[in-house]
């Protein structure tokens, strides 16, 4: 899902943590914000997600190593040849008031999920283009229960895709992919999953005394749960967060059994036992935008582009600014996220390190750039976050560039996300400092974010080869795993030798966590935890 | 007669951002058991000022108690605590203001503040001096006490205000009633009024009065004995008839010049020239002397001391000195003297 | 009384005063602002007050230019030092030591800085006693510019909706509700749409918002005093409204206004810092009192100084004013004359 | 005296109108002021005397009823320029000469603020002259141009605030218990430039006071009020020596006289207003007791005052 | 008085309407949209638009709210699934109100001590220490004495809870950090007016009677000292009420003001224009209580108000 900087700048998106005395199997984290809905085909927030991850499940489930693991689908689903129907087993499930799961409850969710008049935020960005005709339903050209997705009989589901997805298990772990009860959701009305009575589970843990809008809610051992025999943690309390100092006071008090760190403290912490720092797949950066709302800009001269993206010490940044684990990217798609499915290889291993900070080129480009463009000065705006951190980073980059390109001259443009997405939409900046992270486990999440049109290129990048080897890469080679994943390389490497965008760094994580907390999952792509294995060991 | 109040040699000052203001310059007088004692004089000639230090009402932070004694009793009130003063405030010398308008507290019913002393200095229960309260209405005059009790003052006239005022400073029965204008603001249909409710008070609690106005009406009206304040001192003092008939002070002169005549014709009134002495710096000598027209050299040297006109008459003018050249005082004045029995022989000696 | 002592005769001559020559006063005179000004040198808090202020703003505008630092040179190799200060270092306060992971650290050591920074430096490593000053002088803009506003704007509003009272008085009530009922975020984010962050910004923002506290309290002081007789008086010699309301309600409204505008100083110096959260405010190396100490107060446990210093600043222009506002008031107010 | 300069027609000025704290403090106010005289306005506080003054200038805008000035309405709709030359005409001295001089303004501009209003000043150097001519006029010197008010003592700053009406040249002055707050002397400064100006200048004035002595000293003729309303109107010798309204009675009895032996004998009379006993819808009306003398009285009333009227 | 309560009570209204109106279509020039997520493709945020009525015209739109607000009816929550506006409020609205009310209740009784010390031992070091407390009170934010307390009261000696809400004994150091504006405001408005009021003639014969000066300031100059006090303290009630963003925040705090300042930030409407509303009608609502307020402080106001 798309990272704006607040969340991005590790001001921690959540901690989490377990604690109790003895063998008493308790957890006590917090999350950053409320959950802002429980009704899985609304999934689109972090935080929702995290929720949903724990009461619900749906076909599959992401294990320790973020490898889809069996969750209601009883086996490993039966592939067609071409890999465009799945066949599934639903296993012997109950939910949490006793009626079984069965296939219809999937094929009921994912109709609702696509749906035009559910306005369900994902359905359409997730389906459109892997589940047969959900691209078409979610414009309204089509009826819902057109939707490639069959129950054949109670527990046995088929779902026939629009192309092969190689990611489609990986899919199967995300929300909005989860079953829902028709019965139990139609009785309820309106009121469904609006708090935690309104609701059934299917999941490990039920989720008990949320009143839908409150800062504080627990998840109990689910005792109809599949596997209950694998959970071991009794209960979690979880409560709502905003403040990175008020967490870490919670922790140092022992009030949290995880808390994240913001850059400062991390400083402070670094010879506690108790920090962990950890990678995730998330990447910042420059977004150059060539059309500002209709006219050419400065930043349509590659030779301009080019110059910004060498002239950054990112590594100063990331060391001092940040400094909780974040790392220079000069690269698009993040590292130990996405690996070869026959090699098994980082994707980093085939680019490697591309635009890296050189600031004699930068100057030299920055000479030619400006000759071409018959100036000797440019005034250019960076539009960014306004947390704390991004505002920072701001700081930093105003001052490099203009330290280091001379007759540039930066505005800071520092407003409310959501008055970015305003601006971004309109593309109305000349610079900006964007962030993305996977929605499942491919590539693919980020190389299709720039072509023409795409929905993270609102910034008047288009080239030809690039859109190609994507569509390529979607289509003809689904099928042909090498084939594909060369494709994507070749295609990162095109949009970093266009300067399209400038990478800054990619995202880590500095948490205090408790030594007794075990097996506390985290995910690098949809819901961020798994509780389901956790336990304390005191 | 008993002497209830000494006043001997008051000097108050008050520190101001433009220097020190000597009010009070020497004052001397006394105050008999059941009499009447009229203060009257220039605006600004002291007269609140002397009062209000007798109950050590000055503001603290300005005003500085120099040198004298108040002898209340034969006991210094200038010596005492704060603690005593809050016991013999309100007790034994109570205090009537010059603006009935403004000295009622405007959100307090006026029965809780006649209650006020009486709950203080009296230990009366809530019901007794509720009781006690209505009586005191009553004895003012105010008619239908019980539904008075429970008002506010703006729910009063100004003459019904002034009575609510009085009936607190006589609440407790005081020795010493001091009244500062307590009729300036009012009319005189309602002065009259509260002149002759003052008059049958202390006739039956036989209070002693200082009161304190501009209107020498008034002070015929009620006056036992009169002294007469210019500059921050006593300048003359005695039986109201002498004051009226027999002025010795020529300030005091003018003062009596100055009123029209019911009887008068269209002649232009006398005023005493130029203005009050500054008291920041007040003039060497005689501090009227300045706008006296029968000014000696002398005033301009040294002040005047208090000359005895007659056992009960003092005033403090070097025309009194037997050295003294003869004035004639101005013809309003004689026309006074005329009327007074020992009018010749005061007038032939010219001073004594 | 006492026995008349002997006197040369002479003296008993009359003096022949010419008393017409009588009407004068021995006051020295002065202007109205000489007066004022005489007070407020006898006002000992006010004179602290005045030179603490010159003081400050003083290092204000000298302050970004006492150290080698700019104040928006960064150098990530000396951020987040604690202050250290030649001399004191000795006495074992600001001697770039703090406590970090529960022991303490010399962090100039730690970080081979041999320079010293008098406040310290924050994340991006810019010298903190030159921001501070720098924001200092920011602040006291905001602080002139909100207690302009006020006294312009909120003074007139007050002061004639009261003054013409009735209907006038009730539609410019309502309008106040209305203002005030409509919250000021929301109006703030839409300025985002058409104004650039900078001090202009900021200067709107304030005259949008800052005056509406003040117009409530002038327009109840005006109600009471425009039936003065003073005006009245003006009023049968025909002056017009305008003219009453400036010369004569005006500076008889000194004090509360002086005592409001205490009030919105403070506000306003935080409200910048606010307009700089959603992006209003200031420019990024630009900073302001405000906008250090909300910058700060996050990490204040680790990092207390990056707070510290602009607050005790903050602290200490308010008490310069406050003590310079109280001495103000008596000295203007003519009750507190002779 | 025969000229009439101001002519009040049942002048009515409520307050509150039409909330239950409704106050008629001035109730159908009938008379007419002569060029060059003073009238003097007697009766008890909160009678409505201040009301009727600052009705008639204009600071209140009447209920009801006409002032006519010169013939002129003066509540009728008035443009600045035709309210600018009526207040030039028509000017008022207040109560308090504290609270009606602005403290914070040197005497100089108050006494030159209606100069300027009606530019009656050609120059700076003009300006200063005309304010110096007025201190000079008022019994001050140059020299106070520069002070401000607190400087003063009560009775100067009375005068000021005369300078200050002064100073548009008017032809009428009001004059609202100029006097009250003063000690006697300074009381007799002001009531002597009241009437060396009179002289000079040929002004007219309504003259509001509590003491009657001052009242009969200075006025022409005398209106007393009782309640808003005018119960007794005629000149002050006539009013001494034939008080008819039991009111006025009263009032004259109570004045006290600088005289301790007349005050020892003095009766006092008190008023009740129910000694009249109106009918309901009886007239009670102003009329002409004896010629130039006005009682507030009904048709029975008006019968026994001609009766009990002593003429000389 | 009633005829004069029914009266404000209509203008209240047509006020209340004005801020509805205005802040309705204020919200429509607001930058962004609820829905401009990066992966919702143009025809879905169409979709989105649809079903919450945004893709009507605006004054349809607003036809619809004032309408839905006649029948009590706020709309829904773009941020809660499903939540309506009230319920929603309704649930925050407590612990920002207890905050609130504590805060203003300990601030403003701490503020008039204070401030009532200072005017009767005027220039005397008490007077001075009152003065530097109210300086200290305005001049630093609120945030700052949050933090700082959580420091070092919860952190350092574990008196209280650092965050969460769990009743009284978490509202604590919220309290006291809020309570230090009304603090100030107490302290320097009592103070000033008590000078004021401790001059006039009705105090000097209380003096005369012989109450001591702590009869007179609380029996006397008080009650007369309130008005210009209530006249400020009553609209900052409800801006304590509505919620502190920071402090709310930084003690995890289920309330209002922070909820607000989110929901501007996340355009949801909804909420934007139900609790502006609210709080709307609550500083209303207080300036009239004030207004009441004022006569029975000072009984006098009763009859210039014209209510009897
Ligand atoms: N609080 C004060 N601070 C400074 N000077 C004061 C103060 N109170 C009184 N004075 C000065 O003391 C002198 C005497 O004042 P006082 O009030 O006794 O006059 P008064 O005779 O009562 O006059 P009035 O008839 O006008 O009431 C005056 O010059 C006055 O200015
Ligand atoms: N603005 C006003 N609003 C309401 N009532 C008023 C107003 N002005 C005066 N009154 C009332 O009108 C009546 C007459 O008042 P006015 O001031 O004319 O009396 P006055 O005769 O001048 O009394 P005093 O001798 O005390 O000056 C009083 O009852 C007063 O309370
Ligand atoms: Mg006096
Ligand atoms: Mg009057």
């Amino acid at each position: 899902y798309g990272k704006d900087e607040e969340k991005a700048s590790n001001e921690g998106s959540k901690g989490d943590t377990g604690t109790k005395t003895k063998t008493e199997q308790v957890l006590n984290t917090y999350e950053t914000a409320e959950i802002p809905t429980m009704n899985t085909i609304m999934a689109q927030d972090a935080v929702s997600l995290n929720v949903m991850n724990q009461v619900f499940e749906g076909l599959m489930r992401l294990d320790k190593d973020n490898k889809p693991t069996l969750g209601m689908a009883a086996e490993e689903p039966q592939k067609n040849e071409d890999g465009t129907v799945y066949t599934f087993k639903i296993r012997d499930a109950k939910w949490s008031n006793g009626t079984p799961v069965t296939a219809n409850d999937f094929v009921y969710a994912w109709q609702q999920t696509i749906d035009p008049k559910n306005a369900t935020p994902y359905g359409a960005y997730m389906m459109g283009g892997v589940i047969k005709n959900a691209a078409e339903i979610g414009e309204g050209k089509m009826a819902p229960d057109q939707l490639g997705v069959k129950a054949i009989d109670d527990k046995t589901l088929e779902v026939t895709l629009e192309r092969p997805v190689p990611y489609f298990l990986s899919l199967m772990t995300f929300p909005i992919f989860y079953p829902q009860n028709q019965e139990f959701v139609e009785s309820k009305g309106d009121q469904y999953a609006t708090n935690s009575d309104n609701m059934i589970y299917n999941g490990p843990f039920t989720l008990s005394d949320w009143n839908g809008t409150g800062l504080s809610w627990k998840y109990k051992k689910n005792d109809s749960y599949w596997d209950k025999d694998t959970v071991q943690l009794t209960q979690v309390n979880v409560n709502v967060v905003k403040e990175t100092g008020t967490a870490v006071n919670l922790y140092k008090t022992g009030k949290v059994d995880r808390a994240a760190l913001s850059a400062e403290y991390v400083t402070q912490y670094e010879n506690d036992p108790d920090l962990n720092k950890y990678l995730e797949p998330t990447i910042f950066w420059f977004k150059f935008n060539q059309e500002r709302t209709g006219k050419k800009t400065a930043l349509a001269n590659k030779n301009i582009r080019m110059a910004l993206s060498l002239a950054v010490d990112k590594q100063s940044m990331v060391d001092t600014v940040l400094a909780n684990g974040s790392v220079v990217a000069n690269y698009e798609v993040p590292k130990e996220f996405a690996f070869n499915p026959e090699s098994g290889d980082d994707f980093r291993k085939g680019n490697g390190d591309m635009n890296e900070y050189n600031l004699d080129k930068a100057k030299e480009y920055w000479k030619k750039g400006l000759e071409e463009l018959g100036t000797d000065k440019l005034d250019l705006e960076i539009l960014g976050g306004d947390s704390e951190v991004s505002k920072n980073m701001d700081a930093y980059f105003k001052n490099q560039l203009e330290k280091n390109l001379e007759g540039l001259s930066i505005k800071l443009k520092e407003v409310p996300f959501k008055i970015r997405l305003d601006l971004d939409t309109k593309q109305d900046y000349d610079i900006q400092v964007a962030g993305w992270g996977p929605d499942y486990q491919d590539p693919m999440t980020f190389s299709d974010l720039f072509v023409t049109g795409g929905s993270q290129n609102k910034m008047g990048y288009s080239n030809p080869e690039y859109d190609k080897l994507i569509s390529d890469a979607k289509t003809t080679l689904a099928t042909d795993p090498q084939a594909r994943w060369e494709a994507l390389q070749k295609a990162e490497k095109i949009l970093m030798d266009d300067a399209a965008i400038s990478p800054l760094y990619q995202r880590a994580k500095a948490v205090l966590q408790q030594k007794y907390v075990k097996d506390l999952y985290v995910h690098p792509f949809g819901p961020e935890f798994s509780y389901k294995w956790t336990h304390i060991e005191k | 007669m008993e002497k209830l109040l000494e006043v001997k040699d008051l000097h108050i000052s008050f520190h101001t951002f433009a220097g020190e203001v000597q009010a009070i310059r020497g004052v001397n007088f006394d105050l008999y058991k059941g009499e009447t004692l009229a203060i009257v004089g220039e605006s600004g000639s002291g007269k609140s000022v002397t009062t209000k230090s007798i109950m050590r009402l000055l503001p603290e932070q300005s005003a500085e108690f120099k040198s004298g004694e108040i002898l209340f009793n034969n006991k210094d009130l200038t010596k005492a605590s704060e603690k005593e003063m809050q016991k013999i405030r309100g007790k034994d010398i109570s205090m009537i203001f010059q603006d009935p308008m403004t000295s009622l507290n405007p959100t307090m019913t006026v029965g809780k503040q006649i209650m006020e002393p009486l709950l203080k200095h009296q230990n009366l229960g809530k019901a007794e001096a509720r009781n006690r309260a209505l009586e005191l209405l009553k004895l003012v005059g105010i008619p239908k006490p019980e539904v008075r009790l429970k008002q506010y003052p703006h729910q009063f006239s100004g003459g019904m205000r002034q009575r609510v005022v009085i009936a607190i400073a006589l609440a407790c029965n005081p020795q010493v009633l001091i009244a500062d204008e307590p009729t300036t603001a009012l009319d005189v249909t309602i002065q009259a009024q509260i002149l002759e409710l003052m008059k049958a008070l202390q006739k039956k609690i036989d209070t002693s009065i200082i009161f304190i106005t501009h209107d020498l009406g008034v002070v015929a009206n009620v006056a036992d004995r009169v002294a007469v304040m210019y500059g921050g001192k006593i300048v003359e003092v005695g039986t109201v008839d002498e004051i009226f008939y027999n002025p010795q002070h020529p300030y005091t002169w003018g003062l009596i010049s100055s009123m029209p005549n019911l009887d008068a014709a269209d002649a232009e009134l006398y005023a005493i020239p130029g203005t009050p002495p500054d008291l920041l710096d007040p003039p060497k000598g005689d501090a009227f002397a300045a706008r006296n027209e029968f000014a000696l050299k002398i005033d301009l040297e040294k002040e005047p001391p208090m000359f005895k006109v007659s056992d009960t008459h003092y005033a403090a003018t070097w025309l009194l000195h037997p050295d003294a050249p003869k004035v004639e005082p101005p013809e309003a004045v004689k026309v006074r003297m005329r009327k007074f029995p020992s009018a010749k022989t005061s007038l032939s000696k010219g001073g004594r | 009384m006492n026995q008349p002592e002997k006197i040369s005769k002479e003296l008993f001559q009359p003096a022949n005063i010419d008393t017409s020559s009588g009407e004068r006063i021995a006051k020295p005179s002065l202007n109205y602002w000489q007066d004022a000004w005489l007070r407020v040198k006898k006002n000992k808090g006010a004179l602290f007050a005045l030179i603490l202020l010159i003081i400050l703003a003083f290092m204000a505008f000298a302050g970004p230019h006492m150290t080698k630092h700019n104040y928006k040179e960064q150098n990530l190799a000396f951020a987040n030092l604690p202050p250290k200060v030649p001399g004191l270092e000795k006495l074992g306060i600001f001697d770039g030591k703090m406590q970090l992971g529960g022991q303490e650290v010399d962090m100039y050591e730690r970080k081979n800085v041999d320079e010293y920074f008098w406040f310290g430096t924050d994340g991006l490593g810019r010298d903190l006693f030159a921001r501070t000053w720098k924001g200092t002088q920011i602040s006291l803009y905001i602080a002139i510019l909100a207690a302009f506003i006020d006294m312009v704007i909120g003074v007139a509003y007050g002061g004639i909706s009261a003054f013409y009272g009735g209907r006038t008085d009730n539609i410019m009530q309502r309008i106040l509700e209305v203002l005030v009922g409509i919250p000021n975020i929301v109006v703030v984010i839409l300025m985002i749409l058409v104004l650039e962050p900078g001090i202009l910004s900021i200067t709107i923002a304030i005259t949008i918002t800052g005056w509406v506290g003040m117009a409530r309290v002038v327009r109840g002081q005006t109600l009471k005093l425009k039936s003065q007789e003073y005006v009245l008086a003006s009023r049968t010699l025909g002056e017009s409204n305008g003219k009453i309301i400036f010369k004569h309600l005006i500076p008889n409204l000194a004090s509360v206004i002086i005592i409001n505008t205490m009030f919105t100083i403070p506000s306003a110096i935080f409200f910048e810092a606010f307009l700089s959260f959603i992006g209003l405010g200031l420019q990024a190396p630009a900073a302001s009192l405000g906008t250090l100490i909300e910058d700060g107060y996050r990490t204040m446990q680790i990092l207390p100084h990056i707070m510290l210093f602009p607050a005790i600043i903050i602290c200490l222009l308010m008490i310069a004013f406050n003590l310079l506002a109280d001495g103000l008031r008596d000295a203007l107010d003519p009750k507190m004359r002779d | 005296m025969a000229e009439k300069l101001l002519e009040i027609k049942n002048l009515k000025q409520h307050f509150n109108v039409g909330r239950p704290n409704e106050v008629k403090a001035v109730d159908g106010l009938t008379f007419d002021i002569y060029k060059g005289e003073t009238l003097g306005l007697v009766g008890e506080s909160g009678c409505g005397k201040s009301t009727t003054g600052r009705t008639i200038i204009r600071l209140y805008d009447a209920t009801d009823g006409e002032v006519l000035f010169d013939g002129e309405n003066v509540h009728g709709k008035k443009s600045r320029a035709e309210l600018k030359k009526f207040n030039r005409k028509m000017q008022m001295i207040f109560q308090d000469p504290y609270a009606s001089l602005n403290p914070r303004m040197k005497v100089a501009d108050i006494i030159a603020e209606g100069i300027d209003i009606h530019g009656l000043a050609k120059s700076k150097e003009e300006r200063m002259k005309i304010v110096y001519d007025l201190l000079e006029t008022v019994g001050l010197n140059k020299e106070h141009a520069n002070r401000y008010p607190h400087e003063f003592s009560g009775g100067q700053r009375q005068r000021i605030g005369i300078a200050r009406a002064l100073a548009v040249d008017p032809e009428f002055i009001i004059a609202d218990e100029p006097i009250s707050a003063l000690d006697v002397s300074i009381q007799a400064q002001v009531v002597n430039l009241l009437k060396k100006l009179q002289k000079e200048k040929g002004l007219t004035y309504l003259f509001i006071a509590h003491d009657l002595s001052m009242v009969k000293y200075i006025s022409d003729r005398i209106g007393v009020m009782y309640f808003g309303k005018l119960v007794e109107l005629t000149t002050s010798e006539k009013l001494y020596k034939n008080p008819l309204h039991p009111y006025t009675q009263s009032l004259l009895s109570a004045i006290p006289l600088p005289d301790p032996e007349y005050e020892r004998s003095r009766k006092r009379k008190t008023y009740d207003p129910n000694v009249h006993d109106y009918k309901d819808g009886e007239d009670v009306q102003m009329r002409e007791v004896a010629p130039g003398h006005f009682v507030l009285c009904s048709e029975k009333e008006f019968v026994q005052y001609q009766a009990q009227y002593k003429h000389d | 008085m009633t005829k004069y309560v029914l009266q404000r009570v209509i203008y209240m209204i047509i006020t209340l309407f004005i801020i509805a109106s205005f802040t309705f279509f204020l919200m429509k020039i607001l930058p962004g949209s609820p829905f401009n997520d990066q992966k919702l493709s143009a025809e879905q945020v169409h979709i989105m638009n649809e079903k919450y009525g945004l893709n009507d015209p605006v004054p349809v739109q607003y036809a619809h709210y004032i309408f839905g607000l006649l029948k009590g009816d706020m709309g829904v929550s773009f941020q809660f699934d499903n939540h309506g506006v009230t319920e929603l409020i309704l649930e925050r609205i407590g612990p920002s109100a207890m905050l609130g009310f504590q805060a203003m209740f300990v601030g403003t009784l701490l503020g008039v001590i204070l401030g009532v010390l200072a005017a009767i031992y005027q220039n005397t070091w008490v007077d001075y220490s009152s003065t530097f407390i109210a300086v200290l009170g305005k001049s630093i934010p609120s945030f700052v004495f949050a933090a700082l307390l959580q420091y070092v009261l919860a952190v350092k000696f574990e008196i209280f809870p650092v965050a969460f809400w769990n009743g009284f004994s978490s509202s604590i150091l919220p309290t006291i950090a809020l309570a230090m504006f009304p603090i100030a405001t107490g302290a320097r408005f009592m103070r000033s007016e008590l000078i004021e009021v401790l001059g006039s003639d009705y105090i000097t014969l209380a003096k005369a009677k012989g109450a001591s000066s702590f009869e007179i300031a609380f029996k006397h100059a008080f009650r007369n000292a309130l008005i210009p006090l209530i006249t400020v303290l009553g609209p900052l009630a409800v801006s304590l009420m509505s919620g502190s963003l920071v402090v709310e925040k930084i003690f995890s705090i289920p309330g209002i003001g922070e909820q607000f300042v989110k929901s501007i930030m996340t355009n949801d409407y909804p909420i934007i224009m139900g609790t502006t509303l609210l709080f709307a009608f609550a500083l209303i609502a207080i300036i009239l209580v004030v207004d009441l307020l004022y006569g029975v402080i000072d009984p006098r106001i009763r009859l210039a108000g014209g209510k009897k």
